[in-house]
């Protein structure tokens, strides 16, 4: 089972990370951009798992259901946020939602 | 009797509260009654107790009215001194002042601030009293600053034209510039006495320094830029002629008793002071010699009667500078005395003429008045006669004659002092009877309107006799050798002593004074009443205009301070309103706000941007500590 | 306990009338006048009574109790002559402020009043606590409360000034609490005891380095409070936005608190720092006599003016302080009083102006002595107290600090008392731009009335006094001013023209005593030989 | 065991890259639980089976579930579709890969010169136990923070969820959104 070499589970972790924030910094749509984070999240996740069985301790999966947990409320006071802003906006496009701007 | 001391000062202060308080809302004789009252009680208490100091004549009397502060020794009280040097100056003030008042409650009946100028006039002469009768320095300047303030109070009286509150303020601000000379020849005179108390002062200079002691001379100096900036001499005589803008009981306030003759007070009484500085004294003797011609001759050209003796002052009080200078204390004293008497009596003359001529004070337009207004004309003339030291008969003559004598044969004396002295006396007999000739013959050129009443013409006739017989209590060794005024000052200021082999020669001298004066008044009248044309031809040479342009003005004085120092001044201070080191702050202000703002450029607003911006960061980073 | 009854008094009455001015908005007027008044009556009668300090040290009256024993912070306070004095100018222009707000005031007066009487309670604190923490802390007091009465009842540029004067004082605030907290670990770590008490921090040896740098510490809030060029530039802008009274009370409290800092902290702290710094902080001072004086000549803004006019006079405090001697700093002491007196009479009058003619500006002013003379002759006097006439207390203050600048710097001392000739400058302007001149407005400008008057006399009254027999305040402060100056009077002694000053002194005391009974103050010298007879007089 | 872990790495990398190019939500949602069913593969072969099951029961289950109730919510239309295609411009793909590719190659720069220390000798499956253990052992006090933060997401999604037209946050409130909105667009 630790056969396969950590170079290439960090590796994958890397590029699933990769993928993620592509999509983040391309997309208007608060969405995709919340399904983006997601995508980061779960790649950090099995960085940490990969660490984890490289090692032989539970800790990485703690990490990883820690993740889990933030990711759920992440995901659900997120979702709040869109239906928010499409109800005061009528769009999803998160550049509409720019009053911070300085 | 010393006990009353402390009245003659409050009498006219209190007079002046009185009418600060309530001259409002009291009838104009009251205020007149407050306002002469006051000065006149002043001048009343000032003979019993000039009667006291002549039967006892004690050295001095002191009287402390109340400590004014003390710390760490320095210790000045609010204290009065008396003794024969105040006592003639206490004197004329108040008599001259309590007749300028008189004259006043019919020369400014009209007037509707009645009472805030009686108010003034009784502050100008008690602050005068105060400098006159200090017994220290610093109650010396507090009445010589008190002059200062109501100079600038009366100069400015009519305050709505905007010229007179420039020329109050020119007064104010030049003979501040004087006593700030004076404030820091206070200091030194701290530092080295440990007091300001004048008597203690006296006594210990000559222990502490020996002659020409360097801090000495500075002292006199310093001392001398106060008096000369009260007495208008040069280089600070020139807030003196614009001071006419007041009325003109002010203007003979102010050059007769009060302030202008502040400066020769200073210097009598610090003449201690003065002779352990031979420098300074020729300075003093210097900048009288050269005031007294600049200024006559730039009377010469006045065409304003209140000028041209406005400048008769700034050159008499020359004359007094000139005495001093050489020594001559009590010459000086002298000459301050009988140039009270007839320089009151002029101003107050000119007054009654530019109230008959309905405030006219150009002297082309004057002429004729010897018929209308004879008293006016009789006395006058014997103020003229005074002023140009008509020989035997005039006051001014005794007391001039002494002050050019004693340039010859004093033992500082000089023959350029002398040369100068005697050029002015010729150029001051030319100009007051250029002034005669021109206001009282000749044809009447405005209508005479105001005819003077007792409250004017009193004054004048008691001033008249005082100017023609005030000159008999002291008369030239050969002459009659009448020494009561010296004699009088003795106790205070040492006699100049005089070269013997002059004497022989006094006569002479006398003689090309007496002709001088005569020369002065015959080409007067060959000008200004026989030959009029004579001027005419004069007028039309070019040289000859551009000179009467020069001296009009005064020498170019006014010009020169202008662009030496009023407009640099003002222009820096325009040009720095909004206080450049404001702008020091206000460029870090901005500056904090302009980056602020350039960040805040970045924050778009546009979550992506956030993102990247991330990741730009973390790849910087790490390339940082990959390289590193 | 009655120190701390002055500041529980005037923080009470602050809170109470914010409260009050719910139910009525004249009754936190009069909370206010009430509060104002029982304190500044307290502080009478402590003058008053003339009390006596313990010998050997110029308190007066002290009170201790420790706050948090375990950093060595005590509710400390201590009062001395100058204090003592400090206060009653303090509750004087205090009453005064509340006056003059009756009318001025019209919104939000409850709140107008706390902040008023916290601005006092705070100044009053600076001038009593003997800890250092808990002076930083008054400091704060009295720096926000001031910063709302500029920034809420200010005039039309009132945020800008606000926040320009609390940045300003916050910012050389911090510096000075960074030397306090120097201060407290140095000494802490020499003695082992860690304190903030003046009196346990005045035995501090400080290394010369460490001295200068917590020296400047301290000066950089002082400084910009007295203010001193070029850190003045707060000052014009808080003082023309300001309400009348947040302007009487910025000229005559706020910036004497920095000259009290110079006084009570900065000399006896830092007695070899100060006179290596002294002949810059006179150059200063100088600088600022000058250049206030210049720049007050072109306002036209009458508040700005009357402003930079303090700028000018502040320069003598710290042209006086640095000066080291006793002459000075009595005359610093006098400055301060005379100055509040004097520049809150004018800023008062710019108040009543403002209220009957809706503008500071002086160009748009003239001839009002015509129609309002009693206004004319209370600005006169204050005009000529500013420019320093004998007679009026700001002479006596000037006087004296030159006199004792002379005796450190002469030159210095030249260039400050040509000051005095701009000073008549500027002063002059106000007269002539508003009371003299052609009367240009059409309707007629009311003149002061009942409550105006009562406002201005007692200050025409005042300023008389400090002129003609300012000796009860120079004797009720000459102890802590000797105290203050014990570190330097041993170099100073060695000086000639003060070895002179004492000799005289003896002389005086000695004539005074003879001449014990005020009839005997007449001296009528009976000998022919004036030399003789003065020497008699002199030493009988 | 290591032809599994590739297949599925490659299958996950594959969906991802689907997700992230799709046009139409619920095509990208049905790419992402691929994606995350894949990934839960990767983990059984990394010997984590017990968080592939979680992987496959909060993420493809729960989260995935939760975003297209929300989509489903806010009844998207084609034209969104058409939208999101007009917003994804090939010009834009650029900056954001090549810089997520500098990140990528300085990643396996680093995995690259690390010195791998060697793996511990023993299997490196860890069972649900030693978890559990390890849990509510030394991480006891982070389970609970992570109950509080679960209770805060809970709270938060109520409190922005709702839906009254009274409950406006400030932050929108200050502007018309209208303008924005059509600025925007």
């Amino acid at each position: 089972m630790s056969a396969i070499p950590m170079e290439t589970g960090l590796l994958l972790a890397g590029v699933l990370f990769m993928l993620g924030l592509i999509s983040v910094m391309i997309r208007r749509n608060i969405i995709f951009m919340l399904i983006s984070v997601e995508i980061m999240l779960n790649a950090a996740g099995l960085a940490f798992i990969v660490a984890g069985s490289h090692w032989a301790q539970p800790d990485g999966q703690i990490m990883f259901i820690f993740i889990l947990t933030m990711a759920a409320a992440e995901v659900s006071v997120g979702l709040a946020l869109i239906l928010q802003i499409h109800h005061q906006l009528k769009t999803l496009n998160s550049d509409a939602a720019n009053f911070m701007k300085g | 009797m010393g006990e009353l001391l402390w009245l003659i000062p409050a009498l006219p202060f209190a007079g002046a509260l009185l009418l600060v308080l309530f001259g409002n809302r009291i009838s104009r004789a009251l205020v007149s009654a407050i306002g002469v009252g006051s000065v006149g009680i002043s001048a009343a208490v000032t003979l019993v107790l000039g009667i006291e100091y002549l039967t006892s004549r004690p050295a001095f009397i002191r009287q402390e009215v109340w400590q004014w502060f003390d710390v760490a020794g320095f210790s000045p009280a609010i204290a009065f001194h008396l003794d024969a040097l105040s006592i003639v100056f206490i004197f004329v003030i108040t008599f001259v002042g309590f007749l300028i008042h008189i004259y006043s409650t019919e020369y400014m009946a009209e007037d509707k601030d009645y009472a805030r100028f009686f108010a003034c006039m009784n502050l100008f002469v008690g602050s005068m009293l105060v400098l006159v009768m200090a017994d220290n320095l610093l109650l010396l300047y507090l009445g010589w600053e008190g002059v200062g303030l109501c100079s600038y109070l009366l100069i400015g009286f009519w305050y709505k034209e905007p010229a007179n509150g420039y020329a109050a303020r020119k007064a104010f601000i030049i003979t501040r510039v004087g006593d700030t000379a004076m404030a820091i020849g206070l200091f030194m005179l701290f530092q080295t006495f440990g007091t300001l108390h004048i008597q203690s002062i006296s006594m210990e200079a000559a222990q502490v320094w020996t002659i020409g002691n360097e801090t000495a001379v500075i002292i006199a100096f310093l001392l001398l830029g106060g008096a000369v900036g009260k007495s208008g001499q040069l280089p600070l005589q020139t807030w003196l002629p614009d001071a006419m803008a007041g009325p003109t009981p002010v203007s003979a306030l102010i050059h007769a008793a009060t302030m202008v003759t502040a400066g020769v007070y200073l210097i009598a009484r610090m003449h201690v002071v003065f002779e352990l500085a031979p420098a300074a004294m020729m300075a003093v003797a210097v900048i009288g010699a050269i005031t007294l011609l600049i200024a006559g001759f730039a009377a010469l050209t006045q065409y304003d009667i209140k000028r041209v003796l406005a400048y008769s002052t700034i050159s008499q009080v020359g004359y007094m500078f000139l005495a001093l200078g050489v020594g001559a204390w009590s010459a000086g004293v002298f000459h301050f005395m009988i140039h009270g008497f007839f320089k009151a009596l002029l101003f107050l003359c000119a007054g009654a003429i530019i109230l008959a001529l309905h405030h006219e004070q150009d002297m082309r337009k004057m002429g004729g008045l010897s018929k209308k207004l004879p008293v006016v004309f009789y006395t006058f003339l014997i103020g003229a006669a005074s002023l140009a030291a008509f020989p035997l008969v005039s006051a001014g003559f005794y007391s001039k004659d002494q002050i050019l004598w004693l340039q010859l044969a004093g033992e500082n004396g000089n023959i350029w002092l002398y040369l100068a002295g005697l050029l002015g006396a010729f150029i001051t007999s030319i100009y007051t009877f250029r002034m005669v000739f021109l206001t009282f013959y000749g044809e009447e050129k405005t209508h005479v309107g105001h005819k003077p009443t007792m409250a004017i013409t009193v004054p004048l006739i008691i001033l008249a006799v005082l100017s023609f017989a005030g000159g008999f209590i002291e008369l030239p060794h050969n002459f009659g050798h009448v020494v009561l005024f010296s004699d009088f000052l003795a106790p205070i200021l040492p006699a100049v002593s005089v070269v013997p082999d002059f004497t022989q020669y006094e006569w002479m001298l006398q003689l090309l004074a007496a002709v001088i004066s005569l020369g002065g008044i015959f080409i007067a009248y060959l000008f200004y009443y026989k030959k009029p044309e004579l001027i005419e031809s004069i007028h039309r040479s070019e040289l000859a205009m551009a000179i009467h342009r020069f001296w009009h003005s005064g020498w170019g004085f006014d010009q020169l301070y202008d662009t030496l120092f009023v407009r640099p001044y003002v222009y820096l201070s325009r040009v720095n309103k909004s206080d450049f080191i404001d702008s020091i702050y206000t460029f870090i202000a901005n500056s904090t706000q302009g980056v602020h703002q350039l960040f805040s450029t970045t924050q778009t607003g546009v979550m992506r941007n956030y993102v990247a911006g991330i990741v730009v960061g973390a790849i910087m980073i790490i390339t940082i500590s990959l390289l590193l | 306990m009655i120190l701390v009854w002055l500041i529980v008094i005037l923080m009470a009455g602050g809170v109470l009338a914010w409260i009050s001015g719910k139910v009525n908005r004249a009754l936190s007027r009069w909370i206010a006048l009430a509060s104002v008044l029982a304190v500044f009556g307290m502080t009478l009668y402590l003058w008053l009574s003339n009390p006596i300090p313990a010998p050997g040290s110029a308190w007066l009256i002290q009170f201790n109790q420790p706050w948090i024993p375990q950093w060595g912070i005590s509710i400390s306070l201590a009062l001395d002559g100058l204090s003592l004095i400090l206060l009653l100018l303090t509750f004087f222009l205090g009453l005064l402020s509340v006056l003059i707000s009756w009318r001025e005031i019209q919104s939000k007066v409850a709140f107008f009043h706390f902040n008023l009487l916290w601005v006092l309670a705070g100044i009053t604190g600076v001038f009593l606590t003997m800890d250092l923490f808990l002076f930083y802390f008054f400091w704060e007091v009295m720096l926000i409360p001031m910063y709302f009465l500029i920034g809420i009842w200010g005039h039309e540029n009132r945020r800008y000034a606000a926040f320009k004067f609390f940045l300003f004082t916050q910012a050389s605030g911090l510096l000075m609490l960074l030397a306090i907290l120097g201060l407290y670990f140095i000494h802490g770590n020499q003695t082992g005891l860690y304190t903030f008490s003046y009196f346990e921090l005045l035995n501090t040896t400080l290394a010369p380095e460490a001295a200068r740098l917590l020296m400047f510490g301290f000066l950089a809030a002082f400084l910009v409070k007295l203010p001193v060029v070029p850190f003045h530039s707060w000052l014009p802008d808080a003082h023309s936005q300001a309400p009348t009274a947040g302007s009487v009370i910025l000229a005559g409290l706020l910036l004497k608190t920095g000259a009290y800092g110079l006084l009570r902290f900065v000399l006896p702290l830092f007695p070899t720092a100060t006179v290596e710094f002294a002949p810059w902080a006179m150059l200063l001072g100088v600088v600022g006599i000058l250049y206030g004086a210049m720049l007050a000549f072109s306002q036209t803004d009458l508040k700005r003016l009357v402003a930079y006019t303090s700028v000018s006079h502040m320069g003598f405090v710290i042209l006086g302080v640095f000066s080291f001697n006793e002459w000075a700093l009595q005359g610093v002491v006098m400055q301060m009083i005379t100055h509040g007196l004097s520049t809150g009479a004018l800023f008062i009058i710019a108040g009543f102006l403002y209220e009957r003619l809706h503008t500071r500006d002086i160009r748009q002013m003239g001839g009002f002595w015509s129609t309002a003379p009693k206004m004319g002759i209370i600005a006169l006097v204050f005009v000529m107290a500013s420019l320093g006439l004998p007679g009026l207390g700001n002479f006596i203050a000037e006087f004296l600090t030159l006199v004792g600048s002379w005796q450190a710097n002469n030159w210095l001392t030249v260039f400050a008392t040509i000051g005095i000739v701009l000073a008549t400058i500027y002063s002059l302007r106000i007269m002539q731009k508003i009371f003299l001149e052609e009367y240009k407005l059409k309707q007629t400008l009311p003149d002061l009335n009942a409550r105006e008057m009562l406002i201005a006399i007692p200050m025409v009254v005042l300023i008389f006094w400090l002129g003609l027999y300012p000796q009860p305040f120079l004797d009720t402060t000459r102890p802590s001013v000797q105290e203050q100056l014990q570190a330097y009077t041993g170099s100073d002694k060695e000086r000639e023209p003060i070895a002179r000053a004492e000799e005289s002194t003896e002389e005086l005391s000695s004539e005074k005593a003879e001449d014990a009974k005020p009839a005997s103050t007449l001296q009528i010298s009976k000998s022919p030989n004036p030399l003789i007879s003065k020497s008699s007089n002199l030493k009988p | 065991m290591e032809l599994t872990f590739y297949i599925a790495a490659a299958v996950a990398v594959l969906a991802t890259i689907m997700v992230i190019t799709r046009y139409n939500m619920i095509h990208a949602l049905l790419y992402l639980v691929v994606s995350f069913l894949a990934v839960a593969v990767v983990f059984l072969t990394m010997g984590a089976p017990f968080m592939a099951a979680l992987e496959v029961i909060v993420y493809a289950g729960a989260i995935v579930v939760l975003i297209i109730f929300v989509i489903m919510m806010l009844s998207l239309t084609r034209e969104d579709v058409e939208q999101e295609k007009a917003w994804l411009q090939p010009k834009l793909w650029m900056g954001p890969a090549l810089l997520s590719f500098v990140l990528l190659a300085e990643l396996v720069y680093l995995l690259v010169i690390a010195e791998m220390p060697a793996a511990p000798a023993a299997g490196s499956y860890v069972d649900a136990k030693a978890v559990g253990l390890a849990l509510y052992g030394p991480y006891v006090l982070s389970v609970q923070l992570s109950g509080i933060l679960l209770m805060a997401g809970i709270v938060g999604a109520y409190h922005l969820g709702r839906q009254k037209k009274k409950v406006i946050h400030r932050f929108l409130q200050e502007k018309e959104p209208q303008k924005e909105r059509s600025a925007a667009i």
